[in-house]
């Protein structure tokens, strides 16, 4: 039984994925915003300031607003918890992780939107304009975008018919000509746009700005403070690198190991981190070369991505 | 014996009310009098059971079937009369009527009361048309009592249209008549009794029976109150006193209906069932449409209960159509259920009249926050005569219903739930605009009292019963739907 | 021992007719509660020992006779009604004032309660027509409780009572034609000879059937009455309502189609997962623009009702594809969704009906800040909300998750129409969790958090405890079908073998979580929960270990921003318009400007109003024109009867000529 | 004897029919009523020349019923009804004189079609006139509908209850007594309620209503 829970293994797994994410998803912000910075002739910030951002954060005091609730000082734990749970059970280095049986699509894309409606909620509970204009933003673009994602990956499962990410990848390593399925194809367009919007990234959000018109999540976290700011941009650093690495091992998952050995976990490790820097590369090349949209022009994107994922089901159902 | 004492009863009421004055004891002794003759129909029920009663030299013959129709008779008439004291002096304290008129609506009513007892108690054909004519004149006087012009117009109205329709009537009885002295068959027979016809009835005429039967349909449909000669009906009945109206609507229909009945049976002995099967189909479904289109944008609450009562008339035809025993038994407990839940409906739209004056439906409003226990009345009556359960309506709806289904008249069936969808939706609008809303301001909201409410209340009582209980009826309800079947 | 349920529960209703005013809320609610106790209890020991039980008379209804029969299916549904009645007995203590505590709507209440009750225990066509009515009926006459104070209510019943008594002659006109060749009316003899029906008639028959129930269930486009009708009953009664009365509907589809029809066709089950997944769409856009809360958890009904219908779709669809376990296992999915929703639904209506109590308004633009004076209700609402979006290890989850391995599964069979439908019921899961998401956030974001837009807001206090307990007992369901919904297994076994009358090897096995055996799909949300909570508790370990001093208060930032009034604060409508512009051509909102100059210049605005409408698209366009025909042809027709009796008798002279005619 | 007997009822028979068509075309009240008078004259002849024919004693008390009731009360109530309303000319009759006629001779056409089937049953001389009777039943029915008078409506009405009873004697050479004579009460009640229903509302309102009787409508 491969889905069986392997004690031992699946907690190092796990926690190598954790770590990994934890430090390597604020490190590849910081990647993405130095290659940007090169392509538009900056220097740019060292890539490890987001961490060192992290640490001063720690140090702040903590602010509450005047109206705020405790939803406020709970929102970002729930952000970092649902980021962790949703990385810890993912295939990332291994594909017997802790609770790997239990990896399954829906788990980890409402996992995903569990932090979305927390930080929705975190950014209500202040009472203030922006706070609602973010979280009203926010939720309008993960509406659109979950969606794809729930549809993109399906159409990744529709081969092994089950809807168990381990086992998906491990399906896909046992069929490597699966990989250049048109349906594996369209779906991976869908999920890098869905992947750009659940980031908030350029074109969908701008993560530089404060300009009150065009921002989404900068408002919806403008009254947080100290640790707690702290929290919620780790708990995005995570989402983050969830979302390239899983992008990253479900259309490439070679390198992944199926077996919990020392050394193939290394590989493992070492294979995840040059095929989710080689996703952040890509984006961040995207970033570059593309200017915000409206945010009504972004449902239009959205929608394409979502129309890609069906398309790409469809097409899965069609050629199986 | 107790044919000729429930004849007896209104009849000597008759007298007594003819003799004194105008008194409100009168009143309380018609409904006694009802009362009386309503538990010597229980107790005629109970003797019918076994075999028919004769009475007077076979002039009289109850079966099951008449026992039946004197308990509705009974019923309704003993709701009806139960307000005879109460509706003369409302009208007396407005002036409306006087102490003469008061003394001639309680000899009418007894008239016409003993009329529709001869007739569903008489063992001949002929006789139940002069009686059912007979209700014709009484209730004229009954609907023009108030002395309004419209009134008269109503009562013009209904006299005219009402004899022309019966002397149709009488033309198919004779047809009949004419088929039976000549029918082919072993067995000849020279009188209008009701068992010589049906002795003969495989045998009578086709062609001749063809005729009657569509005469008689036509005839005793104008006092169902069928489609096309139902126009009197709303007419009479929204200018009628209350109880006149409850009386009429409650159950001469299913007086003439009782009829329609008998003469089926012959009918489909002789010609087959699918002849009168159409004719009673047509008739109804055109009836039960006709009702729909006029209750959607009805202004007036009597005319609103009138065009209901076309209604379920059109309903009944349609159930008798199919004419199965289930469908008979059927159609015998909607007449009884429709009958005191019409009443209780009339009844208590006289109240409302009395209160405000009016019956335009648009003039009345908030009636609940005013007159709780009288608007709850109406408003459970309402919901009787939709069909809606624990009242007896919604079984026999539903039987018939099914009955027809049997039938394979499945298209019927849809049809006629379509038409009720509407009209139950047409009826509770009106119904709700009178009922809710806010009290208008200045309004009193003096209970209601014990001698209005509880002979209404315990109607409705009645209807739930019936609609739920099986045990009082079941068994007289199929052995009368034996009495009609060919 | 149902029957005594039943009659505990009718005492009730004979009880609040006749005490007096003090005493006869809580008798009433004691006694009713007692009932529904008792009816779970009977429930739970049929779905566990799998036995049947039945009762018969022939003394009670004229004719036809009176029938019960509990299977594991109904009793299924007994459950679902039975643990909702028990809330809503018990929070109506606290909530009965004014015209819910007078007699007639109290007896209404319990009345309805034993007709839930009953609906699923009726076993023959006239049984099941009479409490359905009934039903119906005492559902109806409480929506008008509070009339005097909401002429909407009157509308709105006008609109209910017609569509439910036009669904009523439809399902009763499709079960008739069932039984017309059969001979008897008891289900039993109808499922007997059903399968001697031609298939036009039985195809006939379901449709008419289908119609009926799902307006009911308040299937698109059939729902029209329900988010009009569903917010303007008391709040007890919304809540059996939207959870138990609405899950008769899908009761009477899989009970007429499964079992008395035998499963019938494929397309009749696709046509059902259609109006799924339309359901659940249309449903879940209209909630995430509502801002009457009422009105939203309505609407919120209409789209889980529509996820119900697709698993209750691809269920009978994959049998009669010969995929009996995956079918299964969709049958499953849709049982426990009702069960869920019941309880989350019912539970966010008991609260919606306590923030109507606490602050005299159900529109969310009036609300805010409610967290602070009512934190039960928040809780309540919180984790209900969170079930409904699904939110892991809370039942919503659990739910849509075997929904989701149903249709997955579904794929793999062979027929095209059905796999298209499997697709589209995924698209449709996938596109109502994010809408419902933003629904609910919406929801508990703007009621309870911020500032009170409104001084009935700001002076809100916490419900009485009779009505927090209510509300604690429907979230009960919540957790425990989401952490632990292997617990739920063998009972929905048993519920689903019943229902698809067929006995086959369960693909789900018993654990703390669910396992879809063979098929390769497992979740362990205790365990999800256990890291969850560790990871929180760790982080707020983390937090307070950095500073020992508690957050410090001040006024919000805002950019920078001053003055900061609650009026600043984003509305529910503001909150959703960026949706209800990216859905525009479905919603249709009106919006009206109406801007005012000062005088002395027209570049100063004295005031600016703003009003934006959504009103039900198929309403407006569908039911609205065929109203005014009819009522055309009503005043039509009043022509006919235009008081000449010449015109009179000329109608009865041409009858006469046209039978002389033909029978001469 | 035989032919007597069948030149008089027919000639009897085709008076009813004849008086009929008479008061479809007069216009004045007072020689409508004639009209009826004979016509109740003539169908008592009918009931009496069957009566002699077939020895039915029954039938000659109808007939001399009839002639009381129909030829000499009705008639007499109807004459002092038109003198209080000396006006009631049927003036202005919703279908023309002209056009009644035409209409009539149609009407009686389809009687006859319609007779036939049934006089086939028992084809004796007496039957095969039964569809004169017919046709006055028709007739009478058309007057009533097409005339607006009140006078004119209770002799439609009479018209057909003539009809019924010529067809009656024909067919079946009279009823049992006891439904000849309640048939024959009810006429004449019905003619006094509606004579009284008149007056009372001649005495009630001013304007003479009678003919516009609209109030009552949807």
């Amino acid at each position: 039984m491969t889905l069986a829970i392997v004690p031992v293994g699946g907690v190092v797994a796990s926690l190598i994925q954790l770590v990994l994410v934890a430090l390597g998803g604020p490190l590849l912000v910081g990647l993405m915003a130095k290659v940007k910075a090169r392509a538009e002739g900056r220097v740019g910030a060292p890539i490890g300031q987001p961490l060192r951002d992290l640490r001063k954060l720690l140090t702040k005091e903590r602010l509450h607003a005047r109206h705020a609730s405790v939803v406020l000082a709970l929102a970002p734990m729930v952000i970092v918890a649902s980021a962790v749970v949703a990385v810890a059970i993912s295939p990332l280095v291994s594909t017997h992780p802790l609770l790997g049986s239990s990896a399954d699509i829906l788990v980890i894309v409402y996992l995903l939107l569990t932090g979305s409606a927390a930080a929705a909620l975190g950014g209500l509970d202040t009472g203030t304009a922006f706070g609602g204009m973010g979280s009203s933003r926010a939720m309008t673009i993960g509406a659109l975008a979950e969606p794809a994602l729930l549809v993109a990956v399906i159409a990744l499962s529709i081969q092994s018919g089950t809807s168990n990410l381990p086992r998906i990848m491990v399906d896909t390593l046992a069929h490597p000509d699966w990989v250049l399925a048109p349906s594996r194809l369209l779906a991976l367009g869908a999920l890098l746009i869905v992947v750009i919007a659940e980031t908030g990234r350029i074109p969908v959000d701008n993560p530089a700005t404060h300009l009150e018109l065009t921002m989404v999540h900068e408002a919806m976290i403008l009254e947080y403070a100290g640790p707690e700011l702290a929290m919620v941009t780790l708990g995005e650093a995570m989402r983050l690198g969830l979302l390239f690495s899983l992008v990253a091992n479900l259309f490439l998952p070679w390198g992944i190991a199926t077996h919990a050995t020392a050394l193939s976990l290394l590989g493992a490790t070492a294979s995840l981190i040059a095929k989710t820097v080689l996703v952040a590369l890509g984006v961040a090349l995207i970033e570059v070369r593309s200017a915000k949209l409206r945010l009504f022009r972004l449902p239009e994107l959205l929608a394409g991505g979502f129309v890609l994922s069906v398309l790409a089901v469809v097409t899965g159902l069609v050629t199986r | 014996m107790l044919i000729i004492a429930i004849l007896l009863i209104p009849l000597i009421m008759t007298v007594v009310a003819a003799s004194v004055p105008w008194r409100p004891w009168v009143g309380w002794a018609t409904a006694a009098s009802s009362g009386a003759f309503l538990a010597l129909g229980v107790a005629l029920s109970v003797a019918t059971m076994s075999a028919p009663q004769w009475a007077l030299h076979h002039s009289f013959r109850a079966d099951s079937l008449s026992a039946f129709m004197v308990i509705v008779i009974g019923a309704v008439s003993l709701l009806a009369t139960s307000f005879t004291s109460r509706t003369m002096r409302q009208e007396m304290e407005s002036g409306a009527t006087t102490a003469r008129y008061a003394r001639h609506y309680a000899v009418l009513m007894q008239v016409f009361i003993t009329c529709m007892l001869s007739a569903v108690l008489t063992a001949n054909l002929g006789v139940l048309w002069v009686s059912i004519e007979a209700t014709t004149i009484a209730t004229t006087f009954l609907v023009s009592h108030r002395r309004t012009d419209a009134a008269f117009e109503a009562s013009w109205k209904y006299v005219i249209l009402c004899s022309i329709g019966i002397a149709l009537a009488f033309l198919g009885t004779v047809l009949i008549y004419y088929a039976q002295l000549h029918a082919s068959g072993p067995v000849h027979s020279s009188s209008l009794d009701w068992t010589s016809v049906m002795s003969v009835a495989h045998h009578l005429d086709p062609n001749v029976t063809r005729l009657a039967f569509a005469l008689l349909v036509v005839g005793y449909g104008t006092k169902v109150g069928l489609v096309p000669m139902h126009s009197w009906l709303p007419d009479a009945h929204s200018q009628a006193p209350a109880p006149v109206s409850a009386l009429m609507s409650g159950v001469l229909l299913s007086v003439a209906f009782y009829g329609l009945l008998r003469f089926r049976a012959i009918a489909v002995a002789a010609l087959g069932p699918v002849f009168p099967r159409a004719l009673l189909l047509v008739v109804g479904l055109v009836s039960l449409l006709l009702a729909t289109v006029m209750l959607i944008a009805q202004r007036d609450l009597k005319r609103m209960l009138a065009y209901s009562s076309i209604e379920h008339m059109g309903l009944l035809a349609i159930g008798a159509a199919v004419g199965s025993p289930l469908a008979i038994a059927a159609v015998l407990l909607h007449i009884l259920g429709h009958g005191i839940t019409k009443a209780v409906l009339f009844l208590s739209s006289g109240e409302i009249y009395h209160l405000e004056g009016s019956t335009e439906i648009d003039k009345i409003s908030g009636l609940l926050a005013r007159r709780p226990t009288l608007a709850g009345i109406f408003g459970f009556g309402v919901l009787s005569l939709v069909a809606l359960p624990p009242f007896s309506l919604f079984v026999s709806e539903l039987t018939m219903a099914r009955a027809e289904v049997d039938a394979g008249l499945w298209w019927v069936v849809a049809i006629s739930l379509g038409c009720l969808s509407v009209i139950f939706a047409a009826v509770t609008r009106h119904t709700r605009q009178m009922l809710m809303g806010a009290a208008s301001v200045g309004s009193s909201s003096s209970p209601l009292s014990v001698s209005v409410a509880l002979p209404l209340i315990s109607a409705l009582v009645a209807c739930v019963a019936l609609g739920v209980l099986a045990w009082p009826l079941q068994s007289l309800l199929t052995h009368a739907a034996q009495g009609v079947l060919p | 021992m149902f029957l005594a349920a039943l009659s505990i529960c009718a005492s009730a209703a004979v009880m609040a007719a006749v005490l007096p005013r003090r005493p006869r809320v809580v008798v009433s609610a004691a006694l009713g509660a007692l009932g529904c106790l008792l009816a779970s209890g009977v429930a739970l020991r049929i779905l566990l020992t799998g036995e049947t039980l039945a009762f018969h008379t022939s003394q009670v209804l004229p004719v036809t006779g009176f029938s019960l029969t509990i299977d594991p299916l109904g009793a299924w549904f007994i459950l679902v009604s039975s643990f909702v009645g028990a809330a809503a007995c018990v929070f109506n203590v606290g909530y009965a004032k004014g015209a819910m505590a007078s007699r007639s709507a109290l007896s209404m209440f319990m009345l309805f309660i034993v007709t839930l009750l009953a609906v699923p225990a009726a076993s023959s066509v006239m049984t099941l027509m009479f409490f359905w009515e009934m039903m119906a009926l005492s559902s109806w006459l409480l929506i008008l409780t509070d009339q005097t104070r909401h002429p909407d209510a009157r509308s709105a019943a006008l609109w209910y009572g017609a569509m439910t008594q036009a669904g009523a002659a439809s399902i009763l006109l499709g079960l008739l034609v069932m039984t017309s060749h059969g001979g008897g009316q008891s289900f039993a003899d109808v499922s007997a000879h059903s399968l001697a029906l031609s298939g036009v008639t039985r195809s006939f028959a379901f449709v008419l059937v289908l119609l009926g129930f799902a307006s009911k269930a308040g299937a698109v486009p059939l729902h029209v009455w329900l988010p009009k009708a569903h917010p303007e009953a008391p709040s007890p009664v919304s809540a059996l309502m939207s959870s138990s009365m609405v899950a008769m509907g899908v009761y009477g589809i899989i009970r007429v189609g499964e079992d008395l029809l035998h499963g019938g066709t494929v397309w009749w089950w696709i046509a059902v997962a259609l109006l799924g997944v339309v359901s659940a769409l249309y449903g879940a856009l209209h909630a995430t623009t509502s801002t009457d809360l009422k009105r939203l958890l309505a609407y919120s009904t209409v789209d889980i009702i529509g996820l119900v219908l697709i698993g209750v779709g691809a269920a009978g669809a994959l049998a009669d594809n010969a995929q009996p376990v995956i079918a299964h296992l969709a049958m499953t999915a849709a049982l426990m969704l009702v069960l869920a929703h019941a309880a989350f639904k019912g539970a966010l209506f008991l609260a919606a009906g306590a923030i109507e109590r606490a602050t005299g308004t159900r529109n969310l633009d009036l609300l805010g800040g409610l967290i602070h004076s009512m934190p039960v209700t928040a809780l309540v609402v919180v984790i209900s909300a969170g079930a409904i979006m699904a939110v892991p290890t809370l039942s919503g989850f659990s739910s849509e998750w075997l929904l989701l391995q149903g249709l997955l599964h579904g794929f793999r069979v062979a027929s095209t129409p059905t796999v298209i439908v499997m697709l589209l019921g995924v698209i449709a899961l996938a596109l109502t969790g994010g809408l419902t998401a933003v629904a609910f956030v919406k929801a508990f974001g703007i009621g309870f958090l911020g500032q009170a837009r409104s001084t009935g807001a700001a002076t809100a206090r916490e419900t009485s405890t009779s009505m927090r307990v209510a509300m604690g007992w429907l979230t009960i369901p919540s957790v425990v079908i989401g952490v632990v919904p292997g617990l739920f297994v063998p009972l929905l076994n048993r519920a689903s073998s019943s229902a698809l009358n067929a006995s086959v090897v369960s693909p789900l096995t018993r654990d703390t979580g669910v396992v879809v055996s063979k098929l390769g799909g497992a979740i362990e949300p205790a365990a999800l929960l256990v890291g969850l909570v560790a990871v929180m508790a760790l982080l707020w370990a983390f937090t307070q270990s950095l500073t020992q001093r508690r957050a410090r208060r001040v006024d919000a930032w805002g950019c920078g921003r001053e003055l900061q009034t609650p009026r600043m604060q984003y509305t529910a409508t503001s909150f959703a318009e960026p949706l209800q512009r990216v859905f525009a051509d479905v919603l249709r909102p009106q919006a009206d400007v109406e801007v005012t100059h000062v005088a002395e210049s027209r570049y100063y605005e004295q005031s600016l109003m703003y009003e934006n409408r959504i009103v039900d698209v198929l309403e407006a366009r569908g039911y609205r024109p065929l109203i005014a025909v009819t009522m055309r042809l009503g005043r039509q027709a009043r022509r006919l009867q235009n008081g000449s009796i010449n015109r009179y008798l000329a109608f009865g002279f041409v009858a006469l000529l046209v039978v002389l005619v033909v029978v001469g | 004897m035989s032919t007597t007997y069948i030149a008089s009822l027919e000639l009897a028979s085709g008076a009813v029919l004849l008086s009929a068509v008479m008061t479809l075309w007069r216009r004045g009240v007072r020689s409508i009523v004639t009209m009826l008078s004979l016509q109740g004259i003539a169908l008592a002849a009918v009931a009496m020349v069957l009566a002699l024919h077939e020895h039915e004693r029954a039938l000659l008390v109808t007939g001399a019923l009839v002639f009381v009731v129909k030829g000499l009360v009705v008639p007499t109530l109807l004459r002092r009804v038109s003198r209080l309303d000396p006006r009631s000319r049927e003036s202005r009759p919703l279908v023309n004189v002209p056009a009644s006629l035409v209409f009539a001779a149609v009407l009686i056409v389809l009687a006859y079609v319609v007779g036939t089937r049934i006089t086939s049953l028992a084809p004796s001389h007496a039957t095969h006139l039964a569809p004169l009777g017919l046709a006055t039943v028709l007739v009478g029915y058309f007057m009533l509908v097409t005339r607006r008078r009140a006078v004119s409506k209770i002799v439609g009405l009479i018209l057909v209850d003539n009809g019924i009873a010529l067809v009656t004697f024909l067919l079946t050479s009279g009823v049992p007594l006891i439904v000849e004579l309640g048939s024959s009460l009810d006429v004449l009640l019905v003619v006094v309620v509606l004579q009284f229903l008149m007056v009372s509302m001649r005495h009630h309102s001013d304007t003479d209503q009678l003919t516009e009787m609209k109030a009552l409508h949807d």
